[in-house]
């Protein structure tokens, strides 16, 4: 019980206080609510696509602090990417919190979740707005 | 040593975990020693079949079976043990009521529940709606979560059949005024469903001075196994009721064009019941009647009250449920502005306290309320001061932590 | 120390009883040490509500339950965990498909079962005919009690949606050709329930081989703690299906007009599950799994022939079930002339035997057969020759006892 | 398990064979039919009535050795007797099995169904005549 309980590091707190992404769209290719009706999240992810790439994203988040700092996280990192590298970035995550698997190189903000893994019944909130986002693009029809 | 921490010592789970405050008693009390004995002592004993019994073990396990429905029945202050009926749990009792009491409705009639009932009293009335073409009424709360009982009197119709209320709320602890609402009852003749999943605890019931027509609970909340509960109905009504589920032991006569009934209590105990865990019910429930409820009653509500006390002086939190002067069970909701009741929980865990974060099952009511999600502390015998101390300053803690 | 008394010894109930001789495991079948021991730990040291776990408690106590499922899964060789549902016992499993499979089904579908299934198979059938206006159809069986199967071409029809039938009948042992229902089904296109009731104390089974689309068992007739049972269904099946209870756990949201559903298989385990029973199940279905079932198998056969040819010279008994050629579990069922199964049961009692006599929840089988009621000795993994020798003597003491 | 089984002395095996009172009236006062779901006994029990009295009883019974005893002795006793002394009896017999009242003097018969006081689930099944007995009456609209 004395040790520090490092799953509330600050990069967590900053992260999900930032809010990155945080609003609505004009028009979106996609969108996409999800939420996890047993601890009540939910994510109302948009995106919009140019050229199978994401162009903007916007979020509106009701969570736990891991379920926001994910959902802040692709907001200040999805722009730029596709739809296989957003999936990528989910199975990394996955990996890492249901076995610690390594932090991937281009994405190393993932490590702020690495404490969740003793935590499974929070693995769902942290991987709600990853979710969400797949099936925004999967909605916005982005071929893999 | 404190009543509170002899009575501690007589839970293994609590006697196993000496750091642990467990403030989460509304979602699962901790099962009492004399019934996980009784379990076992069942299963190496008497373990058999039961109804059918033609070998002495068969006939040690009917009778085990017939004694713990008689504990019940003594336990709810039932006329008699045939009123009671084994299930699976309450969520199971209610469903029965509804889908076997459901089938006697006609198409027109309506069933009154509230707003603050748990997903388990809620949920089967909207499928009982969509499938049967009743109406369906709600009684509003107020602000503090509190049934509004001056809407009754536009909601109780000459129509109404049913009325299925909570005898107690898991998010606010407030006790429904049962009187009122059989009061509203009887003036249209309807009948009365009182969800007593949380009451248990609370030590023993009297359906016939609640003057109900039906009674549900769980085993798990009170003290015994989990996988059992109870649903106690009026003889004349459970008479008057077809079959829920169909199988062995409901029965009285099977040929392949038709079958008919046993008479209740069997009707409505399809198959195999829950042997054991029904004996290790009676256990829990013999064990709660020789204990001096009194006494227990007014420590739960002193820790209740310090509980509330304690948690008011914190910046930014909001207690939910009901005013002072209204009688309330010791379970305590709040919601800290900013916080997210899982991070709070999580962080109270870490300070060795088991609260429960979420919606609780109860979305329409903290709906109301104002809130998707809240924290709860939910207090039981075996809860003393420290659990309480320990618990605000963990709060406290976590107000430091997350923000 | 034989194998046979070696398994004995793990069991608390027999170990406990020396002089017993068990053969009622069709009925209920003992509880193995290891799911007992389960049941204890868990209650002792993970208790908690599962699902919306934040406290630690409450996080073990969600895995274990996700284990337990995982090992049902294992013994089934489901596919997914999530196609493993928990209830409260078979006929629990079997009425939740009557009723959430059912509701998918339009007036003028039929449903097929057989004259040999046991009155959990059968009555909520019935119960569907009457509520739904479905067409309820009814395999004959031969003069032994086997499914004529024969009579399927005429029987399985274009507006056949299910057929519903015992993988081993309670009474007569007899094991249905599963492969020749299945095949029957797929030619139009209807789905196959088998009731796993009596199999799976026989060893894990292979619902993907099998070919099914659901099946339905008991914990307490697979060495486990009763109070639990499992529906196992094909995702896409189960997908397709309303819910059958309603109440906490199973929704997606709640609100006061309408609720929507969580997937399965949280969509059709309304309330709190039975967690410490399904952890006991998990136990001793993992037992199982490490098994030599080869060896059992041909020891409860060889057992089973022994007790038939003994039986069979029993001047006035007559054996019900099948020819020898066919696959029989060890159940054996008999009827001496004159003599009430009671009657003889109690006889046999008094010897040390615990047989069971009675309808055996089968009235339409045995109105085919052409008796109301019989004895039936059912052998498991822990019985051995002592077993068999002492029924043949105590059967001949009875006849002389009551004539 | 080397003690005899006294449920089943010669005096129970002998009234149940006697079967008397097995068959059928002409014309019935009235009759009733009882099941034990749970062991699959059955008594089809009749009466006439003349003055109060039963002037006639006839049942035909499927059942245990305990079930034909009682319905034998009732075939053989119950002439003569009103409803009050059977209800009388009746509560005897419940008595004796549930715990080993005594045996009313003018049933000394009744003694034969003591040993079943240690097997309570047989003893529905030896009241069942007695149901039936006292459901025919009551259908045969005798007053109490
Ligand atoms: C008020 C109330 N009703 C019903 C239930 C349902 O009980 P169970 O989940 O044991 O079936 C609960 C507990 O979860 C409850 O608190
Ligand atoms: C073939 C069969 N089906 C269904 C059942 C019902 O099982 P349970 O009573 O455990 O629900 C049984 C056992 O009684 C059975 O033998």
């Amino acid at each position: 019980m004395s040790e520090s309980l490092d799953l509330y590091q600050d990069a967590i707190k900053q992260m999900a206080a930032a809010a990155h992404g945080h609003g609505q769209l004009q028009s979106a290719s996609g969108e996409a609510k999800l939420n996890n009706p047993l601890c009540g999240d939910r994510v109302y992810m948009q995106v919009a696509l140019a050229g199978g790439r994401i162009a903007a994203i916007a979020h509106q988040t009701k969570g736990c602090l891991l379920c926001k700092a994910a959902a802040s996280l692709l907001g200040a990192r999805a722009v730029g990417l596709d739809i296989s590298a957003i999936a990528g970035t989910t199975s990394a995550l996955e990996a890492l919190l249901r076995e610690q698997a390594p932090v991937p190189p281009d994405w190393p903000e993932l490590a702020m979740f690495l404490p969740a893994h003793a935590y499974p019944s929070r693995h769902k909130c942290t991987l709600l707005p990853f979710r969400a986002l797949q099936a925004a693009l999967r909605q916005a029809g982005a071929a893999q | 040593m404190s009543e509170a921490s002899r009575l501690r010592a007589e839970f293994p789970l609590l006697a196993a975990n000496p750091g642990l405050h467990y403030l989460d008693s509304a979602a699962t009390a901790q099962i009492h020693r004399t019934a996980l004995d009784a379990v076992a002592h069942h299963e190496t004993h008497r373990r058999a079949n039961v109804l059918r019994g033609s070998h002495r073990l068969a006939e040690a396990a009917d009778q085990a079976f017939d004694s713990a429905r008689r504990s019940v029945a003594r336990f709810l202050n039932a006329r008699s043990a045939d009123e009671v009926i084994f299930t699976s749990g309450a969520t199971a009792a209610l469903n029965l009521v509804a889908q076997a009491f459901g089938a006697t409705l006609q198409p027109g009639d309506r069933v009154l529940i509230s707003l603050a009932e748990h997903h388990s009293n809620f949920v089967p009335w909207q499928m009982l709606r969509d499938r049967a073409g009743i109406a369906l009424d709600i009684l509003p709360v107020g602000v503090n979560g509190e049934l509004d009982l001056a809407a009754l009197p536009q909601l109780v119709t000459d129509r109404t059949r049913l009325i299925a209320v909570t005898q107690c709320s898991n998010v606010t602890g407030a006790w429904t005024d049962v009187a009122a609402i059989v009061a509203a009852a009887r003036a249209v003749d309807a009948r009365v469903l009182l969800d007593g999943a949380q009451a248990v605890q609370h030590g023993p019931q009297d359906v016939q001075a609640l003057g109900v027509d039906f009674y549900a609970f769980s085993g798990h909340k009170a003290f015994a196994p989990n996988g059992i509960g109870v649903l106690w109905g009026r003889a004349g009504v459970l008479a008057s009721m077809p079959p829920f589920l169909g199988g062995g032991g409901m029965i009285d006569e099977v040929t392949a064009e038709k079958s008919s009934w046993a008479e209740p209590p069997r009707r409505f105990e399809a198959g195999t019941p829950p042997i054991a865990q029904a004996v290790g019910l009676a256990a829990a429930l013999d064990w709660m009647m020789a204990l001096d409820w009194a006494t227990i009653h007014a420590r739960e509500a002193r820790l209740c009250q310090q509980m509330i006390d304690g948690l008011q002086r914190i910046p930014g939190l909001r207690l939910l449920g009901p005013e002072a002067s209204v009688r309330r069970a010791p379970i305590v909701s709040f919601d800290i502005a900013g916080l997210h009741p899982h991070d709070v929980c999580q962080v109270l865990d870490h300070h060795g306290l088991a609260l429960r974060g979420g919606h609780h099952c109860a979305q329409p009511l903290l709906a109301a309320l104002g809130v998707d999600t809240c924290s709860r502390a939910s207090l039981a015998l075996y809860n003393d001061e420290a659990d309480v101390a320990a618990c605000l300053d963990a709060v406290a803690a976590a107000v430091a932590t997350l923000t």
